[in-house]
């Protein structure tokens, strides 16, 4: 096991190469993922090495891509497939929703499609329409699908390897803004209790004052949160949730129960988001310990805007220390 | 076999039975007017049709919710799922019961589909004949990613994808002609045009003959006469062999007709127009085999009898194990959600126990 | 004014004609409407009053319906697309989502998208896999969208009427296994002023001990249940949302201020439910008022099963009746 | 103009500047050949080279987010929408900015939606031009439900479809294809084969050429050089004209180049061939115009200084502007979400305003 220092495009392509190396049944295939490596690169030099039956470029056909997969799962391999951009995964929706969602239940167990989504999520990097979009809302609330996200590059690393590992299938949520930034990764075979613990959410600090829930891209703008909120005297426990299906809430209602305040933080619109769901549990079990209503910090009910707004749209350090602020009045 | 298009469908056997001219476009390999064959032709074709004619009663009965009726499409089904060898797969539509047939699905376990006792029924690699699949096209990409899946095995298989008319304006059978063409995966598209989408004639998709559309990719077609089990068999032989000699994909438009209404809820009355069904009903795909088996003695009376028997048994043997079929056990809604452990699931599994096993007034 | 009794199919084949009577931009398309007037006769007869320009049937493919439809109405129609079964939205999702959504946006509102989906939705009908989705978290998460549910034959036939009127694109959902219950339709001109109103929630019923919040299907259920409660000595609140983008969410705080307690029930999965929506923001509004958390009655986390099973999956009166009992306790 | 599938892209103008001989094929209108027209062209396709010039260059200093550049299909674009009529309304994907200039979008405007301030940037109405589209192929439907519009309001008019090489695999391409010979609809699919998507070359969307693929659907087809303004003029000419008079849809191939990277983010150096680019560079749109026109003394040396300094002071222009140009306001964030009222979002303006509206440290 030996550390080095990647960016999370990094821990991916090596996360990538560790599974295509472990699994001759591993396959990746997407848009411009094999001779240019993907647009953000995650794939670079994995067709040279594995060779173009392996990692190979498809036609420009989402449902397609979709579809296929599910035959080459049927067939016993595993595809890892790029969806180049959050707002493209649209037209497989059907492909996802009504057929990989739906595929292990309807052949009771028989056929399962262990099949990997990846899809570069979300905002804040300064990109033309379609391509900052947060879509976990819609895929946590299909049965049938698991959903993950990183926040680092060794969570990436290691998720993407317990993604491949998974019999389900998985929509994997990359953090398009986190891509460029550097963390220790710790190289080495993943175990399957390694992969069985990605599924869990992970407490990253812990304060008596209020429980902070994020994932994905949040999580570093709340450590920053919490850390300016040290500064202010309010001593925060910060969560990563990790996996977005399942949910993995008892170490959040663990904490609320000492806490007795919560917020939740996405980028995704707040309306029916997947803060809702987490305030309603969160609600439901620690009703009697809460001092505060739980809190969202989510985007408008606005289509992700042009780029020019996207720091009043995104939910910031401030706008996060903010809203703290506030439930610590409540 | 020639590309392109055909306005008259190709047919080997005509609807007196007798047998067409060899042409070089569908030629009649010797094989298939062997008896024995015939013989299996004929008798999976009308026990096909009695699964068909039973579900469609046990329909009537409230045994079933819906019933998709195969009627007079049974040549398109039994001769291209004939066709196949243990190494190919098919990825069928709702309609596709005669085929499953072929391929050894128990019509009970695939009726538990119409009844509401389950999604599935079968385990799709025993029978190498996946699940049904409702949504129009979406069975037709997995047929192209199971080929491609095929050349990365090395297995020698194909896939045979089963759609209708009205399928092909949807997008999904599109991007599978794109994948199978541009990666030249072993898939033969089988198009079963039966005149009709639900109510709308095919016209509404199209304004040319399917092949034309599907040679525009760049594949060999074949257009023939769907009610013909001894061309359906013969063009599918020829296509799976194509396809498997890694010579790419090959499309197939069988020229039936949906004889039943669309389903057990609709009212073809309402669209079909006057003398379609009689002019149909003449083409009718087990009558010419019947009368082709006479003319050339490959059967008798007693043969008939004997299928005729066995096709009774069956249908007894249906309308009993589904009549007698129980409700499955409310717990069981909660399991294969996930091939793993999933805490939603369960935590809604025991929110579900106890209290409401039993179900409830839904109003 | 006149009153008559109708199914809700009645009621909706009445709201079309007159929206059709009245305004001559107004188009109905989709699979099977026209000759066979709908899988269930919802546009029964329109076809043959309002010509084939007007009323038609479409080639299979949903993506080509709305994607046509968005061209239609940039040609400045008002087209109202059937989509024949829940299940079958999902080839269509790209270009409602991607398309439909945003363009008014987009378009700093110089091409506003008038167009109507409606879908027959839901389950109870004892349907085969795909016929029985209730898919409306997908469309409330989705902001530049409106989407509104009858509950019966009344509501429907307005309500068709308000959603052809209105500038926005408006998600229809029609609840299947309700289309055959009859109640009196006053049947005339829709106002302006009407059509706003369409917009709100309704209270169907007051009581002092809870509030029951529902929609589409799950509002008969719950008005029986009421009755049910009644007996058992427990005054419910029954409240009929209609508008579930916009949420009219008002009278729901204040119901509950008075009552402390609530429970929002409907048949899609629970998991980022539109229940979670209503429990989130009751919780943030009523935080002091609530005696008990809220809860939700809704679908587990599974595909919706084989028909067989689904009067254990739906909720059921005594579903709703003893998570009313429970919460009381609580 | 004949049906089918052309090996050769059909030309009128090569690229030594000499007219081809007229063909049955491609015709070539004299009118084309008007002393005005012609300086037309050459006038709009250097302006939108100099748009494009001075779009990738505030791209390199940061002043826009991104750009798309269509250097090298300048003919392509400015041919077609030059046979536009007032009728008529095209539907670009997010590369179609010459056809932008000629339907006199402005390039400020243009511009506002890589610098990030706007979705959109111009009335549709009012050029007769709808937004730019990034989601490949969903326009393309539009394209075909405005057609069926014209089709009821009886205006004669016709719509255009502007799409690339690999958006024609996407199942909207084949949806709208269907519609439009379905209905018959006045549209002319407009496909610019630059030979790229990204990445990827034409061979991995089709294995032969999109005309044999849109003939499949029963419509007339023409492939032409895209780099020849007068064959991409003529033949949406003749198709617009088709569409318009009620002979329904029309498909036409423009075999270009592009000559830029994909997007200012692209680097080709990753992916293009060796040679490709040079052997192009022969092909240029303009330099083949201006040899013609001088050729025929259209125009001589005071013309081409005239152009260049209005293309200078176009691009004085957009600098000056787009570098000037100010943030919009965050409250504007909450605008035309819809067209009516609706209280989640007039909830959310609330929520945002006062505190944040300054925006915040992203992390
Ligand atoms: C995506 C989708 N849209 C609509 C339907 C509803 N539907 C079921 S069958 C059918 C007609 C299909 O016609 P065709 O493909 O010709 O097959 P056939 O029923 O004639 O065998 C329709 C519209 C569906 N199942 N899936
Ligand atoms: C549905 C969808 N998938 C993927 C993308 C990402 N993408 C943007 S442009 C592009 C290549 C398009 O190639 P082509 O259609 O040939 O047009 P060109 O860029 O060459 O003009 C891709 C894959 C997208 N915009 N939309
Ligand atoms: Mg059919
Ligand atoms: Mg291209």
């Amino acid at each position: 096991m030996s550390a080095a220092p990647m960016t999370m495009v990094g821990g991916l392509n090596a996360g990538l190469r560790a599974s295509l190396d472990h699994d001759p049944r591993v396959l990746l295939m997407g848009e411009d993922i094999a001779t240019l490596g993907g647009v953000f690169r995650v794939t670079d030099g994995l067709a040279k090495d594995f060779g173009d039956q392996r990692v190979f470029d498809t036609p420009l056909a989402e449902s397609g891509i979709l579809g296929t997969a599910i035959g080459l799962a049927m067939a016993g391999f595993r595809p890892v497939v790029e969806i180049q951009f959050d707002g493209f995964v649209f037209p497989a929706f059907d492909q996802i929703v009504t057929q990989l969602a739906k595929h292990h239940y309807r052949s009771a167990g028989h056929t399962p499609l262990p099949i990997v989504v990846r899809i570069p999520y979300g905002g804040g990097i300064g990109a033309v329409e379609h391509h900052s979009e947060s879509p976990e809302a819609y895929f946590v609330h299909t049965p049938g699908l698991r959903v993950w996200t990183p926040s680092d590059a060794n969570q990436a690393y290691l998720g993407i390897q317990a993604a491949i590992a998974c019999p389900d299938p998985v929509i994997f949520l990359e953090p398009k803004r986190r891509y460029w930034d550097k963390a220790e990764v710790a190289l080495g075979t993943l175990s399957a209790d390694d992969a069985e613990r990605m599924w869990s959410s992970r407490t990253l600090r812990t304060g008596s004052d209020i429980t902070v829930v994020a994932y994905g891209p949040m999580v570093r703008t709340c450590t920053e949160a919490a850390n300016a909120l040290a500064e202010l005297g309010v001593k925060a426990t910060v969560i990563d949730l990790r996996s977005l299906s399942p949910l993995d809430l008892d170490p959040i209602f663990a904490s609320v129960r000492q806490t007795g305040r919560c917020v939740v933080v996405h980028e995704a619109v707040e309306t029916v988001g997947l803060g809702a769901e987490i305030a309603a549990r969160v609600v439901e079990e620690c009703f009697y310990s809460l001092e505060a209503p739980v809190q969202r910090i989510a985007g408008p009910h606005v289509p992700y805007p042009p780029s020019r707004f996207e720091r009043h749209y995104l939910p910031s350090i401030d706008r996060v220390v903010a809203g703290v602020v506030q439930v610590m009045a409540g | 076999m020639t590309e392109g298009e055909h306005t008259e469908p190709l047919h080997l056997l005509a609807p007196d039975g007798s047998l067409s001219e060899a042409s070089s476009a569908l030629p009649l390999p010797p094989q298939l007017l062997e008896p024995d064959l015939l013989r299996a032709l004929f008798r999976d074709m009308t026990m096909a049709r009695r699964v068909d004619t039973e579900a469609t009663a046990l329909q009537r009965t409230g045994e079933l919710g819906l019933w998709s009726s195969c009627l007079g499409q049974e040549a398109a089904q039994v001769g291209s799922a004939h066709a196949m060898d243990e190494r190919d797969f098919a990825f069928p539509t709702y309609r596709e019961s005669a085929a499953a047939w072929v391929r050894g699905v128990d019509p009970v376990a695939l009726l538990g589909l119409y009844r509401g006792t389950t999604h599935g029924g079968w385990v799709p690699d025993e029978h190498r004949f996946a699940l049904f699949t409702i949504v129009l096209g979406a069975q037709v990409l997995h047929a192209v990613g199971y080929a491609m899946g095929q050349q990365r095995l090395d297995s020698g298989g194909a896939a045979i994808a089963y759609f209708g008319d009205g399928a092909t304006s949807e997008g999904d059978v599109h991007e599978a002609m794109v994948f199978a063409t541009v990666t030249n995966a072993p898939v033969v598209f089988f198009c079963q045009n039966n005149g009709w989408a639900i109510s709308e004639p095919v016209h509404r998709q199209t304004t040319v003959p399917f092949t034309q559309r599907a040679a525009g990719y760049g594949m060999p077609t074949m257009r023939i006469d769907g009610n013909d089990v001894l061309a359906s068999l013969a063009a599918t032989q020829w296509a799976l062999e194509h396809a498997r000699g890694g010579s790419g994909p090959v499309f197939i438009e069988a020229v039936t007709y949906r004889m039943g209404a669309h389903t057990t809820s609709d009212d073809p009355t309402r669209y079909r127009p006057p003398g379609e069904l009689e002019y149909w009903a003449t083409q009718d795909p087990i009558d010419r085999l019947r009368l082709l088996m006479i003319n050339r003695e490959v059967a008798a009376e007693d043969f008939f009898v004997e299928v005729q028997a066995q096709a009774d048994a069956l249908g007894e043997r249906i309308r009993a194990a589904v009549r007698g079929a129980e409700d499955p056990e409310a717990g069981l809604m909660f399991d294969h959600v996930y091939a793993s452990d999933h805490a939603q699931v369960e935590r809604d599994r025991q929110r579900w126990s106890a209290p409401f096993a039993e179900g409830g007034v839904m109003a």
